[in-house]
């Protein structure tokens, strides 16, 4: 690779020499993120205003450009977050030189300031954030030109390609914001892009509902996101990652960097009290890294407490009142890693909120390649990681962690193993892939989790591309049982999938084994450090998985490719292997899919130190039960799939079946069903008769007209006394004067 | 007592002079030179307004300040402002030369909203503008009348032309039986009013106005008080009062428009000048303040309630306004009520209000009257709510008034009606009843939606309502828009309209 | 002595009631006055036939005139009060006044009343209600 | 004089109208908008000159006005923080609704033109009197043209309508009256200046001549009135009807700004006079507006007309202001006014696209329609825009407001945060349903094939509001900034019932809990 890095590094080195005074590259870089997230906002823009102006191929060239732009901007600033230090080794490879980084933090100006909490448009670059803007920028670009291809007929290609810009650039915001408040505008804003995308064959009410779905559903995560927010601002009265860079220069200098940013007191054996250095207006994982070095988080730290003098300090304020009153900031980052995890199983599709995303298929298969398998799904797993200090306060928000995605990983393997339409299965797949990436999150080894977000996009962009080239030929058709023996006519289809289905199937040594099988060992050692059956219990369900994982995707393939084709004659007739701007993307990513892995298992996980890779994962007996767990199940499924699918093609009518299981899995367990009819009906009807009795009939019928008519009615009653007979009046005139004379003389 | 005293009931000479030259021309006037006479009496009131002003004016620069608010603070002078005369018959003070301004102001205006019926009607015989002048000079007389007997006299001067006018539209029934009915229950009611001087008389010996002082513990209290709550009895239904209102509604249903301007406002302001005698002069005295403040307040409150409520159900305007009529002496007599400590400087700013209250309402009701006496095509007057259909397509300028002295009546901002009511609650408010206030409050939420009908009328008309137009003399319209402006203009300024001070 | 002679009815043995019946009681004027008064009120409310209405009132107003003249009677005993005008001469004063009110509201009654029969052939009150609720 | 001129431009420029014939309709319209821009460009000194490290009240005037013994008002205008940006909304707001009435009012044109000057004048009066009396003036006088506005331009139903938002309205507005003359002369103020009267009332408090009760019933007289206007939950059943029936410019006017007067009467009158009371029933007020949200939420759910899904959401919206305001902490009070100029950009806007499409094809049933996304592509961006700010898309201007109206509420209460942030998922859910049944799926009536696109007028008449949208939402700093005084100054009244005010840290940047901190223990 070095070839490579040389010509970045004359590269990086050369595009500022002309700008800026070379001594100040890295500022230049700095100063220059926000290239990255505008070149697809550029592209939005253009695509969006002349929308029915420019030519097709000029709006498809002009977003896959833009995304391209953005990608090799994003390479640049990746290689310059590059720190200079005595330790820096040319002899290690090249992820091994970015060990030690210096992250690149800009802030380009306030949003809003209320005078009590300011936010900032700021972008911060460090190893995480950049491995997932070079993920976003690189699979985007190479959908984009796919999209291309698959988009081709449609009439509405500007306005797609408008989308896909801007969800680039949302989640090129979500990942970049330097505070969580813009990430929740990414966050946001790829839920958006998602919506419209899904829904973007909107004739069609089903596509159009199913986008509805979506965004409903991330809303629901996103009101734990907000309340997240709220208790981290509650108690440290900030949002911001990391404090503000350094006034110098326009990079954060290496005093506040988080790692580097606290000196203990030399003094504390001699039990003068403890004092951590702080950053000035130091940032949540500032504030979380100095309770680190104080130890315990449970002591009465008064919330919202602003290190003055750059001293976070204990004892000066031991027992102060905390919000609210009894609050520690032990309990108050529980909560708020709780409440933000809600949001991530909205946006990443953990249970009880990933019902979305099988509806999610609706949108078009590259947009299903793109955001709801490679990128924006993740984002939940990339708010973890990008939180892990935080995350690791909270040994109880880290179990709930590990259950809800060990969980969802086995519940979702269950139901794709019965799906018959090819998108579903990989739908299903794509749900329990993100339950490893929670459970490796889960289990503390958040490098883990982040290394499968990122062979999983590969692998899965390449499925999903491979299916829609697939489905391209077919010519709509989804349902994997009107296809097969499909290899001979989509001969690159054919291999790239073949090459993602292995990786996905986790067999050696494609990119999905390294990832998913370092995961299970860090369960197992979990398992093994804490004899905790929860953790033995998620080891098994993340076996069974895996097994199930390899099961399905043979009988994908099994079931599209091989046998003899079962599609009808005109259909047939139109099977052609697809445009280059569609095979090329699929070829990338098969190269990538298979060297991803092994490339970048050492580099990168070292790369992200971050998390608490388990020691225990080193030593050998573990790794050894884990090798042989992890191969037995994936391997079995793949033979058990093979054998059923592939050797004798055996074409599957789960909705007739009478074992209750298949049912129960092609049914979704009927979970699906419920928030369909279920919640859904009841909302409806219980917002109809609320309407009815509580507006209609209580306060306007009863109270408000009610009392009108009592007065009309009085008024109408007084109007019988005027009875027009003198004497009558002459009698009111009489009473009320004895009445008078009474009162006054009763006294 | 010297003639020169005399020069202070001028004014009262001028509008009895008037009368009678209306009379005489009345003879010597042929039918077509009638149209005369309404203007020779307008022509009496305007200058009699104008002598009463010249009056208060010579006050004012002769004793470098203007005349006592209320004579019954500043018993004989104030600043050497010799305040009784004729022995004590009579005072001349601000508050009695406000009421009868505000007379003066009724009767010119009454008399201009008669002026345009048909040639052979009662109405433009002379001797109706006599005697309109003669109620206004009853009127007058009321309000500076200072002892029982000068006020028998008067209120007696004041009701019999009334009653008269009432039934002067001789051919139509409804002003008959008016006519009969105010006859009967008035004299009815002035009976009472007799019996309580009488009582008084003997148990003070006197007929003055001046304050009754008893000593708590003197047997003859009983023989006071009852004379009191005799008085009471005869005033409360000159003002309409629950449950004195029954002749309200009829009388001013029946009687000529012009006349029922001229009831609910002229003969209203002289009873509340009345009222303003005996409570805050006569009666003045703690002892007898605790028993009626409750009084006061209680039928304030029923008077409010019963207007407002039954006004919610009318369908002609005229009875309507006769309701919404009880419904502002309630509210007039919320400005009567003050606590135990209250001193003359409070009393004198509750009269303020009520004066205020008096003349605000009198011009929005002379207006809104003056828009009732407009007779439609068909000869019919706009009596009836369907008769306002349209109103504003036809005559928006019209219409425009009518809805501003309806949102008036209804005590909107910015019209003189709020602040009238904002005068009369502060002070009832000043003084701690709390309760009325609220309740009265309550009541005048009712009293929106019938002023609303009327303004939904003319400016939503049902779909399948025909909408008449209607003919109008410019005496009318002069009237109306006069009125309208002034109400616009006491509502933003309203400190011209309390210039008395 | 006191005016209104309550003391004289309180401790009224017989001889004195005999006495009282010849000599000037004012509570007896009173309670006559009274008496009248209430008649009259009642024929106000009771009669259905305006006229009828009208003398009644002018009972009525009979009624005050005695309260006064027999206050005035009363007043001869304590002469004129301090400070105040006409004590005694004021109430016969006061009913010559009141009969002048009378005749002048009998007259208008009368000419009101006759106006109503000349177009309703009636003046029963409850024919008389072409205006009402 | 900036203040009197803008109060009266409006009103001046009705007189002529009185004269003109009705038949040259077109010049009236022109004149009328004319009249409103200009009176649009007199009002941006209050952007530009207004300084927000200046004194709290800025183009003050104060003139005598009526003077009597017992009773003083005076003519004083000033404007603060609120009074200067909700005076901008109203100017902002008013030509874009005549604009908008253009084709939608056909008969009586010169009146509805008359009436919707004045109501300009008294609205931006409300906003601009500094003296509680004038205040109430302006206050009670906006109802009369408003009442002309919907009674003779409405719906079917615009009577019962009409007659219900009046008395409604003036029920809560004379018990204030009453309530008004009380503290008057309880307080023993000189005069109605209602900073005056609030001192006079704060010392009045201190010697115990305001007793708690008397308190408490005079905050709940001021605080029903303003209620209504608002509108608060159970009192909010006049809205729904007043829009559905309303014309459209009428319906953008009194969701735009007339219901602002209600939440802009909490902030400048009920909270700094009775701050005991505000103090004590801030949880009734706080749930009531989230129980506003649910249900306000929930009734949008049920509606099958366009309209009164919009009117009920509003009731929604205004729940969050409230409820920003209520918790009494500066960032929530913050959000709350900045959710109130939001709600009056989206909201009108959304009622002007509805007016558009009823002009199109007169009826506003939901069932209606569906599938004109295609047929309609400009309106259905311009329509999804506007639903995406009234929902709280970060970057519109929609997400500061409700940010920052639940984060005030969730430092004072974690739980009002949470269930107000409920109104984040179910807005979501009926806008989107609404977009959905509306612009997506098959077209189901062949009439609306040939509906038409915007054209140049309604374009232009959008553009500035969809520029607000995201002006707002990108760069809410300068609004905040010159609210940041105003806000202070009412937090602090707010605390008037707390000792340890003065004990309240600075509110130094990034420092937003401590004041939460020093306040919590006796919220609690």
């Amino acid at each position: 690779m070095d070839f490579l890095i040389d010509i970045i590094d004359t590269c990086v080195k050369w595009i500022p020499g002309w700008i800026v005074n070379p001594s100040h590259i890295r500022a230049f870089y700095a100063e220059s993120l926000f290239i990255i997230p505008l070149m697809p906002l550029l592209g939005f823009l253009i695509n969006g205003f002349f929308r029915d102006k420019i030519s097709r191929g000029a709006s498809g060239l002009v977003a896959s450009l833009a995304a391209f732009a953005s990608f090799l901007w994003a390479v640049l600033c990746f290689h310059a977050c590059r720190g200079h230090l005595p330790e820096f080794d040319h002899g290690a490879g090249y992820l091994h030189r970015m060990l030690s980084t210096e992250p690149l933090h800009k802030v380009y100006g306030t949003w809003f300031d209320t005078g009590t909490f300011s936010c900032a448009f700021g972008l911060y670059m460090d190893q995480l954030s950049g491995v997932m803007a070079l993920v976003v920028t690189g699979v985007g670009t190479l959908i984009h030109v796919y999209s291309m291809g698959y988009m081709a007929h449609d009439k509405a290609f500007a306005r797609y390609f408008a989308y896909l810009n801007l969800f680039l650039f949302s989640m090129l915001v979500l990942i970049l914001a330097d505070n969580l408040v813009l990430t929740f505008v990414g966050w946001e804003g790829v839920g958006l892009c998602s919506y419209l995308l899904i829904g973007f064959w909107y004739e069609d009410g089903e596509k159009a509902a199913a986008g509805m779905k979506a965004f409903i559903f991330n809303r629901v995560g996103d009101l734990g996101f907000l309340l997240g927010i709220f208790t981290l601002v509650a108690a440290f009265g900030t949002a911001n990652y990391y404090a503000a860079p350094h006034a110098l220069g326009s990079y954060t200098l290496p005093v506040v960097a988080p790692h580097k940013s606290f000196v203990k007191d030399s003094s504390k054996e001699e039990g003068k009290r403890e004092v951590v250095m702080m950053p000035d207006a130091p940032g949540l994982i500032d504030y979380a890294d100095g309770l680190k070095l104080m130890g315990n988080a449970d002591a009465k730290v008064p919330l919202g407490y602003k290190a003055d003098g750059g001293n976070f300090d204990l004892s000066k304020t031991a027992g102060a009142k905390v919000f609210p009153a009894g609050w520690t900031v032990g309990f108050a980052i529980s909560l708020a890693c709780l409440l933000l995890f809600i949001g991530a199983c909205g946006k990443s599709a953990q249970l009880p909120l990933y019902a979305w995303l099988p509806d999610a298929m609706a949108g078009p298969t590259p947009v299903s390649a793109l955001i709801h398998a490679a990128t924006m799904v993740t984002a939940g797993v990339y708010m973890l990681a990008r939180l892990h200090a935080l995350y690791l306060f909270s040994s109880a928000t880290m179990d709930v962690v590990a259950i809800v995605g060990g969980t969802t990983a086995i519940f979702a393997a269950l139901i794709g193993l019965t799906q018959t339409d090819i998108k579903k299965v990989l739908a299903y797949s794509t749900v329990s892939q993100l339950g490893y990436m929670f459970l490796g999150a889960g289990v503390g080894a958040f490098a883990l989790a982040i290394f499968h977000v990122v062979t999983h996009a590969l692998f899965k962009a390449l499925l999903f591309l491979g299916s829609g080239s697939v489905i391209h030929a077919m010519s709509g058709e989804q349902d994997m049982r009107k296809m097969g023996g499909l290899r001979k006519k989509l001969p690159i289809t054919f291999w790239t999938m073949v090459i993602g289905a292995l990786a996905l199937g986790g067999i050696v040594p494609f990119a999905g084994y390294w990832s998913k099988d370092a995961i299970l060992a860090n369960v197992l050692a979990k398992a093994m450090e804490t004899h905790e059956t929860s953790y033995w219990v998620l080891y098994l369900f993340a076996c069974v998985g895996a097994f199930c994982t390899a099961f399905y995707t043979a009988r994908l393939i099994g079931l599209t490719f091989f046998g003899e084709c079962r599609a009808s004659d005109e259909v047939k007739a139109h099977i052609h292997e697809s445009p280059p701007s569609m095979t090329v993307p699929l070829i990338v990513l098969a190269v990538l899919s298979v060297i991803g892995g092994w490339w970048l298992h050492n580099d990168l996980i070292s790369f992200l130190n971050f998390g608490e890779i388990s020691q225990n994962a080193e030593n050998e007996h573990v790794e050894w039960i884990n090798l042989i767990c992890t191969l037995a199940a994936s391997f079995g499924g793949a033979g058990l799939g093979i054998l059923l699918y592939i050797s004798k093609v055996f074409v599957p009518k789960p909705e007739e079946s009478k074992n209750p299981l298949v049912r129960l899995s092609f049914n979704k367990f009927y979970i699906e069903a419920f928030y369909d009819r279920g919640v859904t009906g009841f909302f409806s009807i219980f917002a109809e008769a609320l309407h009815l009795f509580v507006d209609v009939l209580l306060i306007d019928f009863l109270l408000v007209n009610g009392v009108g008519k009592l007065v009309r009615g009085l008024g109408g009653a007084l109007r019988k006394t005027q009875t027009g007979l003198i004497n009558v009046y002459a009698t009111g005139i009489l009473v009320g004067a004895l009445a008078i004379l009474f009162y006054l003389l009763k006294g | 007592m010297n003639v020169s005293q005399l020069t202070e009931l001028l004014p009262v000479g001028v509008v009895l002079i008037s009368a009678l030259v209306v009379v005489f021309l009345d003879l010597i006037l042929s039918p077509k030179e009638r149209y005369i006479l309404p203007m020779a009496a307008m022509a009496g009131c305007l200058l009699a307004l104008g002598v009463l002003g010249q009056n208060y004016l010579s006050a004012v620069q002769l004793y470098k300040s203007a005349p006592p608010w209320f004579a019954g603070f500043a018993p004989q002078s104030a600043g050497g402002y010799k305040t009784a005369i004729l022995g004590g018959a009579f005072v001349i003070d601000g508050f009695g030369m406000a009421i009868s301004a505000v007379a003066l102001i009724a009767g010119a205006l009454s008399v201009l909203c008669s002026t345009h019926n048909d040639e052979d009607s009662a109405l433009s015989k002379g001797e109706f503008y006599g005697l309109v002048l003669l109620a206004v000079s009853g009127m007058m007389l009321l309000a500076f009348s200072h002892d029982f007997l000068t006020l028998l006299i008067s209120l007696e001067i004041m009701s019999v032309a009334t009653y008269i006018l009432a039934g002067s539209e001789r051919d139509d029934v409804r002003s008959g039986e008016s006519a009969l009915k105010y006859l009967v229950l008035g004299a009815f009611s002035t009976a009472f009013l007799m019996l309580g001087m009488a009582f008084i008389y003997g148990s003070t010996g006197s007929f003055s106005l001046s304050p009754v002082i008893l000593h708590s513990s003197d047997p003859r209290n009983y023989l006071v008080i009852g004379g009191f709550g005799l008085l009471v009895v005869g005033i409360l239904f000159k003002v309409g009062a629950a449950p004195f209102h029954f002749w309200v509604p009829d009388v001013y249903q029946g009687a000529p428009t012009g006349v029922t301007a001229l009831m609910a406002v002229g003969v209203k302001a002289a009873a509340f000048a009345m009222v303003g005698r005996l409570l805050f002069e006569t009666f003045r005295a703690p002892g007898f303040r605790e028993h009626w403040t409750g009084l006061v307040a209680a039928v304030a409150v029923l008077t409010m309630a019963v207007g407002n409520l039954i006004a919610l159900r009318q369908s002609s305007v005229k009875r309507l306004l006769a309701y919404s009529g009880i419904a502002h002496s309630g509210y007039l007599l919320l400005g009567f009520l003050i606590n135990r400590r209250a001193d003359p400087a409070v009393m004198e700013e509750s009269l303020h209000a009520v004066a205020f209250y008096l003349l605000a309402y009198g011009v929005m009701t002379l207006g809104a009257f003056g828009v009732v006496s407009l007779t439609r095509e068909d000869g019919r007057s706009l009596e009836n709510l369907e008769d306002y259909n349209g109103l504003a397509k036809e005559h928006p300028a019209l219409a425009l008034c009518m809805a501003v002295f309806m949102l008036s009546l209804a005590g909107l901002p910015p019209f003189s009606g709020f602040f009238a009511k904002f005068m009369i609650f502060s002070s009832a408010i000043d003084q701690g009843f709390i309760l009325p206030a609220v309740l009265g409050i309550l009541t005048s939420v009712a009293s929106l939606y019938y002023y609303l009908r009327v303004v939904l009328r003319m400016y939503m008309p049902e779909a399948d309502s025909a909408s008449a137009s209607c003919k109008y003399a410019w005496t009318s319209n002069l009237l109306v828009y006069g009125a309208g402006i002034g109400s616009v203009l006491l509502g933003i300024f309203p400190h011209w309209g309390i210039g008395m001070h | 002595m006191d005016v209104t002679g309550m003391p004289i009815l309180a401790d009224a043995g017989l001889m004195d009631f005999v006495a009282g019946l010849f000599s000037f009681k004012l509570v007896s004027c009173l309670a006559l006055s009274a008496a009248i008064f209430s008649i009259g009120a009642m024929g106000v409310l009771a009669r259905r036939n305006v006229l009828v209405m009208l003398i009644s009132v002018e009972v009525m107003l009979n009624a005050v005139m005695l309260a006064f003249v027999s206050f005035a009677r009363a007043m001869v005993n304590l002469g004129p009060p301090a400070g105040k005008t006409f004590a005694a001469e004021g109430g016969q004063i006061f009913a010559l006044f009141i009969i002048a009110v009378a005749a002048a509201e009998a007259a208008v009654g009368l000419a009101i009343v006759i106006a109503y029969f000349r177009n309703r052939q009636t003046v029963d009150t409850r024919d008389i209600k072409a205006m009402r609720n | 004089m900036l203040l009197t001129w803008l109060i009266f431009l409006p009103l001046a420029g009705a007189v002529p109208l009185l004269i003109v014939r009705d038949k040259n309709a077109r010049e009236i319209k022109v004149w009328a908008i004319l009249v409103s821009f200009v009176t649009f460009l007199v009002s941006l000194p209050l952007w530009f000159n207004f300084d927000p490290t200046g004194d709290l009240f800025q183009f003050v005037e104060k003139h005598r006005w009526i003077t009597l013994k017992n009773l003083n008002a005076g003519y004083n205008l000033g404007a603060d923080g609120f009074s200067a940006l909700l005076i901008l909304l109203t100017t902002f707001l008013t030509p874009i609704a005549l604009l908008g009435s253009w084709n939608y009012i056909k008969d009586r044109q010169k009146e509805f033109y008359i009436a919707m000057l004045v109501l300009e004048t008294a609205m931006i009066g409300v906003f601009a009197a500094q003296d509680l009396f004038l205040f109430y003036v302006f206050f009670e006088a906006s109802l009369i043209p408003m009442y002309l506005i919907i009674g003779i331009w409405g719906g079917e139903n615009r009577i019962y309508a009409t007659t219900k938002f009046v008395l409604y309205t003036v029920f809560g507005s004379l018990l204030m009256f009453v309530a008004i003359l009380f503290v008057y002369y309880k307080s023993g103020s000189a005069d109605f200046a209602i900073a005056d009267l609030a001192k006079a009332l704060d010392d009045a408090r201190a010697h115990g001549r305001l007793t708690l009760k008397e308190e408490y019933w005079c905050f709940w007289a001021f605080a029903l009135a303003f209620a209504i206007k608002v509108p608060l939950f159970p009192l909010h059943t006049w809205l729904p009807d007043a829009h559905v029936e309303a014309p459209t410019p009428g319906s953008v006017i009194l969701a735009g700004i007339l219901l602002k007067m209600g939440g802009y009467g909490f902030l400048r009158v009920v909270v700094p006079f009775f701050p005991r009371a505000a103090e004590f029933y801030a949880p009734v007020f706080a749930w009531l507006c989230i129980i506003g949200i649910v249900y306000g939420s929930l009734m949008a759910f049920a509606q099958k007309d366009i309209k009164k899904l919009i009117a009920y959401s509003s009731v929604a919206h205004l729940g969050t202001c409230m409820l920003g305001i209520f918790s009494f902490q500066a960032i929530g009070v913050q959000g709350g006014m900045y959710q109130m100029l939001n709600h009056g950009i989206s909201t009108g806007a959304l009622f002007l696209l509805v007016g558009m499409l009823y002009e199109r094809t007169h009826t506003r049933q939901i069932d209606y329609f569906g599938g004109i996304a295609k047929i309609v592509p400009t309106f259905t961006i311009c329509f999804v825009v506007i639903t995406l700010s009234s929902i709280g898309l970060p970057l519109t201007n929609g997400f500061v407001g409700e940010f920052a109206c639940l984060m005030g509420a969730f430092l004072r209460n974690p739980w009002w945060g949470f269930f107000g942030g409920l109104g984040v998922i179910l807005g979501a859910v009926y806008m989107l349903y609404l977009v959905k049944r509306v612009f997506f799926g098959k077209v189901i009536r062949r009439s609306n094939e040939s509906l038409e696109d915007l054209d140049g007028r309604e374009i232009s008449l959008l553009i500035p509001l969809l520029a607000m949208v995201f002006v707002m939402g990108l760069a809410p700093t300068p609004f905040f900034k010159r609210m940041e005084p105003a806000v202070n100054a009412f937090v602090k009244a707010s605390e008037g019932a707390h000792p340890t005010a003065s004990a309240k840290p600075s509110m130094a940047a990034l420092d937003a809990p401590a004041p939460a901190v020093s306040k919590r223990g006796d919220v609690q």
